[in-house]
């Protein structure tokens, strides 16, 4: 056991990392807001850490807070613009921004380290601190999911005109939820620089962004489990690829495809549904709702 | 070197529109974005070089990319697409499912290449260049402007004077209505999917050879540069793709020209969200973007 | 008594006028009904008191309380409450949980109290459950609480929606064609419901173009047609209103 | 994979069975980025460590029948593939040290790991920041501030330059690095740098930055990316009207056929550092160059002549060692001299800091060949 352990530790330390950055994603996500922004919040909070640790000598956990401000910060004045958008556009808009951030990176290279990017940041998290960051936001999440915040989100996804109409001053909520994302996604940026040594503008671009939105697609957009599954292939896939050796990027991309298809939920979520289906033994569905019935009825 | 520059920056924004009037068509049509459309505009380079290396003419072997490209994105939209508009969770998946197709296009593209970074052998087209009011233009140059124009005037007569282009905005509008009205979607998706890889496949063969370069990975920065294009165009909207396009290539070309080639990334992104924030719809697009929850 | 009050209302789409210079009262512990033809325009009327559409002209108020210009979650919480003509349930909810954030405005825990699963947050979703489970056997569709909003039949999402609209005990409820689809029986479950709500202090406007349902329940009746107001009065008076006949007639043949 | 690449692997497989009974294995990992943003570094020095294979074993070059055993792996450029397998291989006591990973942040991760596991990592990379994280960790390439003079001196000493524009590759790392000390050292020079210009590694059309360039005033650019991106850059520059009589200068990416390939007539007359002489000048890289051109199907590049260097490197190291741990090994590659390789002048060394010593060639491209420069 402890032998696999040291064999995949690092394996298990990205995981987590990959868990914290999935859940970014998934709470915009879950409140309808299709952003594409964690990597760009990961970065500012990975070098906001890097620069404060390595050039100010500032104590880690107190740049780890500032990375979580700057997300929040960052988030909140994003949240703006992004609540006038929908959709496709919001996800173009994220992308807009992380690909600023990632310009900006490259610019202001006597402050940032341009293309190098910064090393030398002492390695000081490991699987047991990781762990502890990925519980922590378990918990909030799932207090998210039991109370009225969670079910704000849920009513913001399916239908956001619906919950005005019951009251939500939904620009508040979206854009909480977007704090929340950019909170996250700062935290476990920085956490990520404060484990793999150095950190440079193309770490956040536009694989980075693929790969949480894959996590969390393929996981579930909803679920707690959602990430964690998301991760957990991700992770895995590649191990299990190995021997394929040059065809692996035909495995992941097939993948892809295929659980989209057939689970579109994603693995995590998919698993989560059929689990309560199971546990309630209520049939699947009574009737399918007429196709087309909310396009009839025209005044 | 300021028409020089305006002039380099048109040649490159053609081009662009090319790429992103596929891109924009597909989203017109379905409201998806295809992420593989920049490994099907891979695709085009990659198949007019290896026709080429087998001897054929130049001028087959970008008919033969053209037609080819068209029939991949056919064949994407059947593999990443088709099972998504029915299961009707498209907006999201639609975006890995199209990584996927991605990931695997260009898993091929370098292994076929073995990583290696290609080009037409010298010659392919003939080098002339033309010198007026100081500027210079090859030849090259001239031949894709032209070529975008014809193909750009055709494409919008295609779509605004044929049955095609009702049928696509029947389809897009309401995809059970217009099955009512005898129009068949699938063929219409068909239709969409075919031109929009067609053009991306030639905006391929054209950049390769103009830039003396094919590569697995160039269809990235174009994919990146596309969601630009429509945007600022507006999306779906055929001819703000056109006049954003060349827009961004001069933008581009000045920035390098007259602030620093590193800013001109982040003032193209920085202007898409600029354009967001005042012109949610674009400069061209149709309204209906806003979020819900405001008296309109 | 409070009541809701639209002045001189009038919604333009481009050239169209879909609702032109309306006046219409809706008392506190009353049923009113609007009826019209189908395209007269009723569910437009429901659009701008609920803050979907600006007023072209006109003003909207709640006693005093100029609602003209708020958005549509102000207006929300200002205790108007609506269902939609082509129900909007949350699909991939349970029913019990559709019914639950019919509750958002009666709620008094916080956000952080939510973000950090304080006791009190969670004791309020128990509470609120509780209720809705209540409300749902009101409707006569407890047994369906678990089930996905989604997949239920047509007339048990209406109910499930206007327990939605109920929840928060709003001032003004506005229905649109509540009763569409149900038959004879379930309309008059239906209708015991509403007269018992309006007991209770709520004022309810129904939507429909069902003239016996409207007849039998409300004390005042609209008529709308093409945007205009044609009819006004007691059920009795307005049916034999031959303009409202005319209209009728006239109109679409299944409104009756 | 090519058909040349197998061959060349089934005919090391097929060796080792014969050897491999008789006495000491030594087992290292060829950890490069075989696929990915990097790949084109790591496929190439990949293959120039597998014809370095086949030559040891062949040879007998580790004595007495020992036998050479290498695991060839694929990081995909990623840096948690690479630190995971790291991590597993530091796990696997039969493995002495690790060939990789390649370059930039990847290496620097990679270097870390080694260090945190104690396995000794060369990585392909010049930075030297891969050295400050501990002793575990190796650079098989020179550093620029040993390159980089070599074509400082050429340009302002025998080219007499005055100012000079710059154009780089933004986003690879060592390159960045390269044409960060060429700026200094020019500047100590007295040499003025006209205009810093930097590009995306995947774009392909520089017509603007090219304009910009060929129309201002400068008697020297440098231009700082690989092969094929550098010979198209420099094909630009000249189709957008600069003065033919400009030097061009480069480092030692361009030490490539595909640089010759690609630029055609465009790339006449630049001149830049290498490690390789294309081709070779002497008996044994000559060899080099005719061996590796059988092998795998084409000719040896710059980065084939360092993956070469390295394998040799590597044994040399193994076959000093006193004992087979891997901390004899590590002892062994920082004692490192004169090891007879392809690449730079020959011979390699490392000195007390564990920086390599090979010495450059400054080279220039003449009637579509690579001449030495003369001075």
């Amino acid at each position: 056991m402890m032998s696999f352990y040291y064999s995949y530790q690092p394996l298990i330390d990205f995981f987590l990392i990959a868990v914290g950055l999935g859940y970014s994603q998934q709470l915009a996500l879950r409140a309808g807001v299709f952003s594409i922004a964690t990597a760009g919040f990961s970065a500012l909070g990975a070098y906001a850490t890097a620069i404060l640790v390595t050039r100010y000598g500032v104590p880690v956990p107190a740049a780890i807070l500032v990375s979580a401000v700057v997300g929040m910060a960052v988030s909140y004045v994003l949240s703006v613009p992004l609540a006038r958008l929908r959709g496709a556009f919001q996800a173009i808009a994220t992308l807009a921004f992380v690909q600023v951030v990632i310009a900006l990176l490259l610019y202001f290279e006597s402050f940032t380290g341009g293309a190098i990017g910064i090393s030398g940041i002492p390695r000081v998290m490991n699987t047991g601190w990781l762990l502890l960051a990925v519980l922590v936001t378990i918990y909030v999440i799932w207090s998210i999911n039991r109370t009225s915040v969670g079910r704000v989100f849920n009513a913001l996804r399916q239908d956001d005109s619906v919950a005005a109409s019951l009251g939500v001053p939904i620009k508040s909520y979206y854009a909480l939820a977007f704090v929340l994302s950019g909170l996250i996604g700062a935290v476990f940026g920085a956490l990520r620089s404060l484990y793999v040594f150095n950190i440079e503008p193309v770490d956040f671009g536009f694989h980075a962004m693929v790969a949480s939105l894959t996590v969390v697609v393929l996981g579930g957009r909803n679920t707690l489990l959602g990430p964690i599954a998301g991760a957990l292939i991700m992770a895995i896939l590649p191990e299990l690829a190995r021997p394929l050796a040059e065809n692996r990027g035909i495995l992941n991309g097939v993948i892809l495809i295929l659980v989209i298809t057939f689970l579109p939920n994603g693995v995590g979520d998919e698993l989560v549904y059929w689990l309560r289906r199971r546990l309630r033994r209520a049939p699947k569905t009574m009737s399918k709702r007429k196709e087309g019935a909310d396009v009839v009825a025209a005044d | 070197m300021l028409l020089q520059q305006i002039l380099n920056g048109t040649v490159s924004g053609a081009i662009y529109a090319l790429f992103a009037l596929g891109f924009t068509l597909i989203f017109g049509v379905q409201k998806l974005l295809n992420l593989a459309h920049g490994a099907i505009f891979m695709a085009g380079a990659f198949i007019a070089y290896y026709a080429t290396a087998q001897g054929l003419p130049f001028w087959f072997a970008l008919l033969l990319a053209t037609i080819a490209t068209g029939a991949i994105s056919v064949v994407v939209d059947f593999v990443a697409f088709r099972q998504l508009r029915k299961s009707g969770h498209a907006e999201f998946a639609a975006i890995v499912t199209s990584i996927g197709v991605d990931l695997i296009l260009m898993n091929i593209a370098q292994q076929v290449s073995n990583t290696k970074v290609l080009s037409f052998p010298f010659g392919t087209f003939p080098v002339k260049f033309f010198s007026f009011w100081g500027m210079r233009i090859s030849l090259l140059q001239l031949t894709i402007l032209g070529l975008v124009l014809v193909l750009v005037l055709a494409l919008a007569y295609y779509i605004n004077r044929t049955s095609f282009g009702r049928q696509v905005r029947a389809v897009s509008s309401n995809e059970h209505a217009s099955a009512l009205l005898g129009i068949s979607a699938a063929a219409v998706y068909r239709q969409t999917f075919f031109i929009a890889g067609a053009l991306a496949g030639l905006a391929g063969v054209l950049i390769g050879l103009s830039f003396n370069s094919i590569h697995f990975m160039m269809g990235e920065p174009f994919l990146l540069q596309a969601f630009v294009v429509v945007v600022i165009g507006g999306l779906g909207s055929l001819q703000g793709a056109v006049v954003a396009a060349i827009l961004i290539g001069i933008v581009q070309s000045l920035t390098i020209a007259y602030l620093s080639s590193e800013l001109s990334t982040a003032i193209i992104f920085a202007l898409l969200f600029v354009t967001l924030l005042f012109f949610p719809n674009g400069l061209f697009g149709r309204a209906g973007n806003y979020a819900g929850g405001s008296r309109r | 008594m409070s009541s809701l009050r639209i002045e001189d209302a009038c919604k333009y789409f481009g050239g169209l006028k879909a609702v032109d210079g309306i006046n219409m009262t809706v008392p506190a512990g009353r049923i009113t009904g609007l009826i019209g033809p189908n395209g007269a325009g009723k569910s437009t009327v429901v659009n701008m008191i609920s803050g979907v559409y600006s007023l072209t002209r006109g003003e909207v108020y709640l006693d005093e309380q100029q609602l003209t210009r708020l958005h549509v979650d102000e207006v929300a919480r200002c205790g108007i409450a609506r269902t939609f003509q082509n129900i909007r349930l949350l699909p991939e909810e349970s029913v019990l949980d559709n019914v639950v954030i019919g509750y958002f405005r009666k709620q008094r825990s916080g956000v952080m109290s939510s973000l950090m699963g304080l006791p009190a947050a969670l004791a309020e979703t128990r509470r609120l459950r509780e209720q809705a489970w209540e409300l749902l056997g009101r409707f006569g569709i407890q047994k369906y609480a678990d089930y996905e909003a989604g997949s239920l039949p047509y007339g048990h999402q209406r109910r499930v929606e206007m327990a939605r609209s109920i929840a928060a005990a709003p001032r003004i409820v506005m229905l649109d064609e509540p009763v569409a689809g149900m038959n004879e029986v379930e309309s008059a479950e239906m209708a015991e419901i509403f007269e018992d709500l309006a007991r209770s202090g709520m004022g309810l406007l129904l939507i429909e173009h069902n003239v016996a349902f409207v007849s039998r329940l409300c004390s005042q009746v609209y008529v709308l047609d093409s945007g205009r107001m044609i009819a006004e009065g007691p059920p009795e008076a307005v049916t034999r209103d031959p303009k409202v006949i005319e209209a009728y007639i006239g109109g679409k043949a299944d409104a009756a | 994979m090519k058909l040349s690449n197998l061959f060349a692997t089934c005919t090391a497989m097929a060796l080792l069975p014969a050897m491999a009974a008789q006495s000491d294995e030594y087992h290292v990992v060829v950890l490069q980025a075989l696929t990915g943003p990097a790949a084109f570094i790591g496929t190439a020095v990949a293959d120039g460590m597998r014809l370095a294979e086949q030559q040891i074993n062949e040879q007998g070059l580790l004595g007495e029948g020992n036998t050479l055993k290498v695991t060839y792996a694929d990081d995909a450029t990623d840096r948690t593939q690479t630190m995971s397998l790291i991590a597993r291989y530091a796990n696997d006591p039969s493995i002495l040290g690790i060939l990789g990973p390649t370059s930039g942040a990847v290496a620097i991760a990679g270097a870390s790991s080694g260090n945190q596991y104690k396995v000794p990592v060369v990585t392909t990379t010049n930075t030297p920041e891969v050295l400050d994280q501990g002793p575990w960790s190796f650079i098989l390439t020179q550093p620029p501030e040993i390159t980089i003079p070599y074509l400082v001196d050429y340009a302002a000493d025998v080219k007499g330059v005055k100012e000079c524009a710059v154009i780089g590759i933004r986003d690879i790392e060592a390159y960045v690095a390269l044409q960060k000390q060429f700026e200094k050292l020019m500047t100590d020079k007295g040499v003025r740098i006209t205009t810093v210009e930097q590009v995306g590694g995947t774009d392909s059309d520089f017509s603007s930055v090219a304009t910009k360039i060929a129309t201002s005033q400068q008697d020297c650019v440098f231009v700082s990316a690989s092969a094929s991106q550098g010979a198209n850059i420099i094909v630009q520059l000249r189709q957008a009207g600069l003065d033919p009589a400009t030097p061009v200068f480069g480092h030692n990416a361009f030490a490539s056929p595909e640089f010759l390939n690609r630029g055609g007539a465009g790339v006449e007359g630049v001149t830049f550092i290498a490690d390789w002489v294309p081709g070779g000048y002497d008996d044994f890289t000559k060899a080099f160059a005719t061996e590796f051109s059988e092998t795998f199907g084409h000719e040896a590049d710059n980065w084939n002549a360092v993956g070469y260097g390295g394998m040799l490197v590597m044994a040399n190291a193994l076959k000093s060692m006193p004992e087979p741990t891997r901390e004899a090994l590590r002892d062994q590659l920082g004692k490192t001299s004169e090891v007879r390789v392809a690449a730079g002048q020959g011979s390699y060394s490392v000195d007390e800091k564990r920086y390599p010593h090979v010495g450059m060639n400054v080279l220039t491209v003449q009637d579509g060949a690579f001449v030495q420069a003369p001075r």
